[in-house]
């Protein structure tokens, strides 16, 4: 059935400055759905707290926006209730990777079918302009003190952790976004979806313009050296090399076993649909150990 | 075979006492199997501490032909397999109470110690019989024989604990256990024993001769969840709510469903919420600690009504506390903890079969209402474990609450769905993802009807009326009163302190106080109007509870001032008994306390 | 030159708005600030959405010859700069208020408005000296003129900010400046302009004649943070606190102090504790989803008897709320928040000022109580800014409480240091991390005089009882009383209201109401007895709060139950004010409520 | 000045099972801080929740037990209260690489000069026996579930997020373990020591003839291969090589600046030393900004 990207929009006001990343983040999602032929009441998508968060409000299909840095156990807890939705997360890099760096760490162990869009764009924008775990050392904003902690690397740390599925996009590129996302959907497993997506009023360093300098695009790098997706080695040496500095699919784990399929007994039909009662066999099974 | 009277209210406690990890657990259970299974009540518990292996722990059970709710402030036999139990435990036994020692260890009572020494063989007997490690078993055999049960049933228990690992094992224990017996019949033929009466019924639950359950509140909140429809359960584990975890991981699978161990207290009850916002009943389980860490997205599901139940095994407080000691001090953390204002629904089960059918209460009111339910239990009443006649499985229908239609799921022009409508009760149709056309946001800002946030002064306080006005119309026994509808005394309580309060009613009634027990089984929305009428009619009113800053007080004290608001009620003065030791209420503190300030004279006072 | 009465109680509201991002801040800030340097009472506010750039914003100014303390429900002069402006604001303008608009943007009164619309061309006047940028000067110069203000405080406000930017610029805004001024009194010579009566002093402070500061609650915090002896802060950004770590960030490097931006609340709340067990002033600060997060941590602090303010600034809850909106409603999870059983010491600033003395207070407090202590503000006490004369850096000396001597410290056969010995008042003297024999255990399990963990049920109640006497030695001005000792009227509030409530008392005693104001400053240890005594002596009460829970009348009437067990007292009937739209609470608000009541007559109730 | 074992060590009483791997760790650590001539006084140490967590009982030191994954925001501030305190920070793999794990990473990122020594038994040993996050796939116990997680690694990671000392050791080999906490200890910054510290009560599959068998000792390797501890990429690459299944010092970044460092304005004394009053001058200056 052919879907339209006007099916996944909503009537709610755009919300972001001018020029923001985000809005390219918002297109790229949008025509990724549609363009995998999913229906919105089949999509969730679950964000966390931030000016990325807001993305919750402009898709149209169940939105959940919670907790700051929680945006991942709750998408688990969308998925698990219902297998067979397509399930999505997004946020900022303060979100994903500060406050809520523990449940990316867990949710990248245990794989679940999820795809997680990070709006990385080096700064708190919500909040006017914190540094944030990925501003570069010495980045300052007019609230902030210069950065002297290492910056976050998200992709080499989700490799690291054993994720499944990295790729990094960029704000100004929708259409390799737009495949990077489809990719990370379609992947069996969880996907992080790192993006590179500039805070036009908080962030004066990391511009458009600094990005494309700054990021090397995979989709050329690759072709000339023929690397392997599917090689993880490669992938983090390539990461160490370029410094995080990439764009473009990182890493793909062919033989990627979703979490939901690990569950021992857990049902193929989506858990909100389960017949509730219990039988009697189960029952006097269950007395009958107490007694 | 000894035959004499039978103490404390025709109870008797037995308790075996060594180093943890020495097996006292299973002796235990067995004993308390043995006598439930034989139509006795058994109310049991376990002293330990929060090491792993070494360190003293007990076993208690306290037994006799009627119910039993409460442990006992006097143990009548121990059996001690090291000096160490004797130590510590000598002066809880009663004075004419048994000990049942291993001579092997060499037992020496204390001076001054008025008790019967028993000191038995039981690891040579064991060894005799091809390991040491059977001593528990001899001490068993004993006991039997003091307690004059018939070694037949014993004899079962160890059949079946020991058949997959063949006759030979289970053969070796039984000549252990007769041999246990023997001995002390032998060679302590003028000890008296204790005799229990008989049992009142072989089997429960009026007809059908079906062994009772014998379950702790763990086991019965799980059950009770399974039945009630739990079919996802996010949680982390802690002390005493672990086995709640454990029990869901076990029987999940049998129904499908799934439980997750998370990484953390957050993860648990996002995921929980994130189910239910999904769906699907939902549960986490904490105590304390953890419920102090769900506090921010415990007002996620708030403001986004979301169903979901979570339930707090209550331990000593603040902080890390006392782990493994019973305590009921996060009465305020769970009314009060989370920023904002929120409404809340808290049961509080004060029995193993309360806790049961609460479970599924909770789940009914969570989905009814659109909130959190919370759930408070307590160290006591989570890890002791008790005769429960029957569960009935289908004493409580399923009841979905409302659930959006096709027909509110039509919204011409409109993509998405009115979730949070105004109506009367405040509750509206909630759509489920996956429904077509339901499509919303949920969010923890303020909204508007769709889900869109809003920041307009009047959606504003619609949407704070309508929330708060949903938990008006929750529909629930809140108080269970037991006893004289004019009492001298009233006992007002929540939680495991229950069993003891009753015990207490009943023995005061005995002694001519006319006594009553209101019994807060929900404590949120709280039982204002209907708490002042009784209190307003008792005499005295006695608060029991297992924390320091009478927190349970605190909140009578309030609903009692509130309710007041015309002056129509003259309430008594207000006394209190709070235990925050770690140990729970003994019936015998209670009734002293009431004896005391009744004969005190109770001063009315006009409040 | 105009010259007429003024209106609201001496005072005129000001007020620029247009799009976020477009200078309305800078604008307002320089008409405050040129008020405040003339010796004016400013008070100031902000409304502005959570979005970053585009949507509405405004800034207020009330101003006045007399101290201001709240906002009011009427503006008397609207800058717009956009339409968007007018449509928002104009129902609160009063009738007969003046609007200046620029004429750019073609500005139109909605139907039935009844005040003067001024277009000017503002746009146009700052382009012609260069840049559109400028119209927001123009509007001041207009401003001016209608306020009656001398240019000359203008000129010296545009030099100041733009010195930097060199005299090109300086000059033109100047220019602007004039011209705006011009511009009205040509065009509309017979508006009747608005005119303050002539300040009291130019300067402040008495005798010395130095300006006035002009500082918001936040600000105040901060400096009297600094001013306390914190040497340490950790903090997480949030609305409406991030300008709390901010400051410090900027003033800690002046002190040799260290200010960390940590990754999350939990993270902020133990790095602070961890720094007031090492024996430094630390503090954190954050708003009420981040209260929720540190509520275990806090149980931690209290355990282990460990100094550290942490700051709550709170705005709409639950769960993410309405996070740039006033409200009041963390009162609740501030005290009771966290799991166990806690006595927290909680300080409520009504004012900027208090919020200066009252961070000191709070450092002094916590190192004598050895535990944390709570301040509760508010959004509108956090961000709006106001006129306070003088603070005096002097006036609390830095109280460290109980140290280790060299003395306590010489333990003869022990290595360690009893850090929990008990003392009457409960307080035990502690050693600093880095004093010779001064280790010691802190942990947050139940522990002994040596700190190593202890589950005895003696000791448990010992500590217990130990940690809870500690605060009621706590010695503050619980009460600021403020009117009529016998008042027709007794109004009971908390944190920003109090100015709001300070003015309603006057505005009704001189219509002849009396009343009274109790503003609570320290809501924990909760001072029960005195507000009982204050409340009996009142015909009515009326507690003003920005929640929809009650969640300040709750407590009180607890206590005031608590307070009367002798029965000793009749209480007035409790009527209450509850305002949780997200907007600041009015004086006229109250002073409409009180007269309807009174005139209703107050029933007396016997409670 | 001499110190000796004796006196970092404490009269309370041992608390773990008979034959716990967290024995040998306690041991190593009184050692280190022992050979190094540091004066109980002087050092801190900060402990999780957990079996591990309990070290802080008998080593003579300032001690502060937090709360359950917070033992590292807790070093923290006592490190910059007191920067001339030696600080540890002690925990389980639960406490540090599951609950904690958020705060290790920005520890890690800000590399303050804390010394964080994990006890890894690969479960939940307090709790008697729950599954961790380095529980191997398919690890299971009396009452948990077959861990479905793959579990974490926690060198590599380190690594990743920029540790600039990482350390594994193993309780078997006490000298090797105290020369590697000396060594941390002496580092300038973060050094997170990862310590295989069997559970013998729990742990039926990670005993100490398991890790003799699947540990690599790089002592013996390094040796050999010429390996430079310095090279992070090689340090990448033996972890991947080997899984993680190492011990001995896998990377020490010479250059190290600590987080204290780095901080502007801060104090070199310790800040509770520090002399509370505000001078006129500096008064002036904040009340004129006000004005
Ligand atoms: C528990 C909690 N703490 C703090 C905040 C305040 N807050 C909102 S968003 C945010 C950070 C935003 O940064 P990021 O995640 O990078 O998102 P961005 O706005 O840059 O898209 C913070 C600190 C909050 N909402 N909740
Ligand atoms: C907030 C919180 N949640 C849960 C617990 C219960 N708890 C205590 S220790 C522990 C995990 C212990 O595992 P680990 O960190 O590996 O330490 P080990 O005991 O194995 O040394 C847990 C879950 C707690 N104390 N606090
Ligand atoms: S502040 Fe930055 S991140 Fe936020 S909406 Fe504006 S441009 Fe985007
Ligand atoms: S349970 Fe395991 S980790 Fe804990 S003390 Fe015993 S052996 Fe050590
Ligand atoms: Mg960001
Ligand atoms: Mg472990």
């Amino acid at each position: 059935m052919a879907v339209s990207v006007k099916q996944f929009k909503t009537e709610s006001d755009s919300w972001w400055c001018p020029g923001c990343g985000d809005f390219a983040v918002l297109a790229s999602m949008q025509k990724a759905l549609a363009d995998l032929g999913l229906e919105p009441h089949n999509v969730a998508l679950v964000a966390g707290i931030g000016c990325s968060g807001k993305i919750g409000n402009y898709v149209n299909s169940y939105n959940f926006h919670v907790t700051h840095g929680r945006a991942l156990p709750a998408a688990m807890g969308v998925k698990l209730a219902n297998r067979n939705l397509t399930v999505l997360a997004a946020g900022g890099d303060g979100d994903g990777y500060g406050i809520g760096v523990g449940h990316l760490t867990h949710a990248i162990r245990r794989n679940i079918n999820v795809t997680y869009v990070v709006m990385d764009n080096q700064v708190y924008g919500l909040t006017k302009g914190q540094n944030s775990p990925t501003s570069d050392l010495g980045f300052q904003t007019k609230v902030s003190l210069k950065s002297i902690e290492k910056p976050a690397r998200p992709a080499l740390s989700a490799l690291s952790l054993g994720a499944t599925f990295v790729a990094q996009g960029f704000s100004s590129d929708v259409k390799q976004l737009t495949r990077l996302i489809k990719e990370g959907v379609q992947h069996q497993g969880f996907s992080l979806i790192n993006v590179f997506s500039p805070c036009v009023t908080y962030n004066a360093i990391n511009t458009y313009d600094w990005f494309r300098e700054q990021l090397a695009n995979l989709d050329d790098l690759d072709e000339e050296s023929g690397r392997d997706v599917t090689d993880k080695g490669a992938a983090m040496n390539m990461l160490r090399e370029y410094d995080g500095w990439v764009r473009g699919l990182i890493y793909r784990d062919p033989d990627s076993v979703p979490y939901e399929e690990r569950i021992v007994g857990y049902s193929d039909e989506s858990l909100s649909q389960a017949d509730l009662s219990l039988s009697d066999e189960l029952w006097s099974k269950i007395v009958s150990e107490q007694q | 075979m000894p035959d004499n009277v039978v103490p404390h209210a025709s109870t008797i406690t037995w308790k075996v006492g060594a180093e943890q990890g020495q097996g006292v657990d299973s002796t235990g259970t067995m004993m308390a199997l043995v006598l439930n299974r034989m139509g006795y009540h058994v109310y049991s518990y376990r002293q330990f501490s929060s090491r792993i292996k070494g360190g003293h722990s007990n076993y208690s059970i306290r037994v006799g032909p009627d119910p039993v709710g409460a442990p006992s402030h006097r143990d009548d036999i121990l059996v001690a397999l090291d000096q160490e139990t004797i130590d510590r435990n000598h002066q809880k036994l009663a004075d004419g109470g048994l000990m049942i020692a291993d001579s092997d260890f060499g037992p020496t009572l204390p001076t001054g110690c008025q008790v019967e020494l028993l000191s038995v063989p039981l690891s040579e007997i064991a060894s005799s019989e091809g390991h040491k490690i059977m001593r528990n078993v001899a001490a068993l055999g004993a006991s039997a024989y003091l307690m004059n049960i018939p070694l037949t049933e014993f004899e079962e228990a160890l059949k079946r604990q020991f058949e997959r690992k063949g006759e030979k094992v289970w053969a070796a224990n039984i000549a252990v256990l007769h041999k246990g017996y023997e001995y002390v019949k032998e060679h302590h033929p003028n000890t008296n024993g204790l005799s229990l009466a008989p049992p009142r019924s072989k089997g429960s639950n009026g007809s059908v001769a079906e062994p009772a359950l014998f379950v702790s509140g763990n086991e019965a909140f799980a059950m009770g969840a399974l039945v009630g429809g739990c079919r996802l359960m996010a949680g982390y584990p802690i002390t005493p709510a672990s086995e709640i975890l454990g029990y869901m991981e076990r029987y999940l699978p049998a129904v499908g469903g799934a439980a997750v161990q998370t990484e953390d207290e957050m993860a648990a009850i996002m995921a929980a919420v994130a189910a239910g916002y999904t769906g699907v009943r939902a549960m986490t389980s904490t105590s304390g600690p953890g419920l102090s860490l769900m506090q921010e997205i415990l007002g996620l599901a708030h403001i986004c009504e979301i169903p979901v139940v979570i339930v707090d095994c209550q331990r000593g407080g603040p902080s890390t506390g006392m782990p493994t000691k019973q305590e009921q001090s996060d009465l305020w953390a769970l009314l009060y903890g989370t920023h904002g204002d929120t409404q809340r629904i808290l049961l509080a089960p004060g029995t193993r079969e309360e806790a049961f059918y609460d479970a599924q209460l909770a789940f009914n009111l969570a989905e009814r209402h659109q909130c959190p339910v919370l759930v408070a239990m307590d160290l006591s009443l989570s890890l002791d474990e008790s005769t429960v006649p029957h569960l009935d499985k289908d004493r409580i229908p399923i009841d979905r609450g409302l659930v959006a239609t096709d027909e509110d799921l039509k919204h011409e022009g409109h993509s998405r769905f009115p979730r949070f409508l105004q109506s009367e009760s405040g509750i509206s149709p909630r759509s489920i993802p996956g429904q077509p056309g339901g499509q919303y946001l949920a969010t923890g800002a303020e909204h508007g009807v769709y889900g869109w946030v809003s920041e307009s002064p009047e959606n504003r306080v619609a949407m704070v009326n309508k929330r708060a006005r949903k938990v008006e119309s929750v529909d629930a026994e809140s108080i269970i009163y037991e006893g004289d509808p004019e009492p001298d005394v009233l006992m007002i309580g929540f939680g495991s302190p229950r069993g003891a309060m009753s015990e207490a009613a009943v023995a005061l009634a005995a002694d001519g106080i006319k006594a009553a027990v209101a019994h807060l089984r929900v404590l949120a929305p709280f039982p204002g109007k209907e708490l002042a009428e009784y209190v307003s009619r008792a005499k005295q009113v006695l608060v029991v509870e297992q924390n320091a800053n009478g927190q349970l007080q605190f909140i009578i004290e309030a609903a009692l001032f509130r309710a007041n608001a015309d002056g129509q009620y003259t309430y008594p003065r207000i006394h209190h008994l709070r235990k925050y030791n770690g140990v729970s209420v003994y019936p015998v503190e209670i009734i002293e306390m009431v004896k005391e300030s009744v004969e005190h004279g109770s001063q009315r006072k006009a409040v």
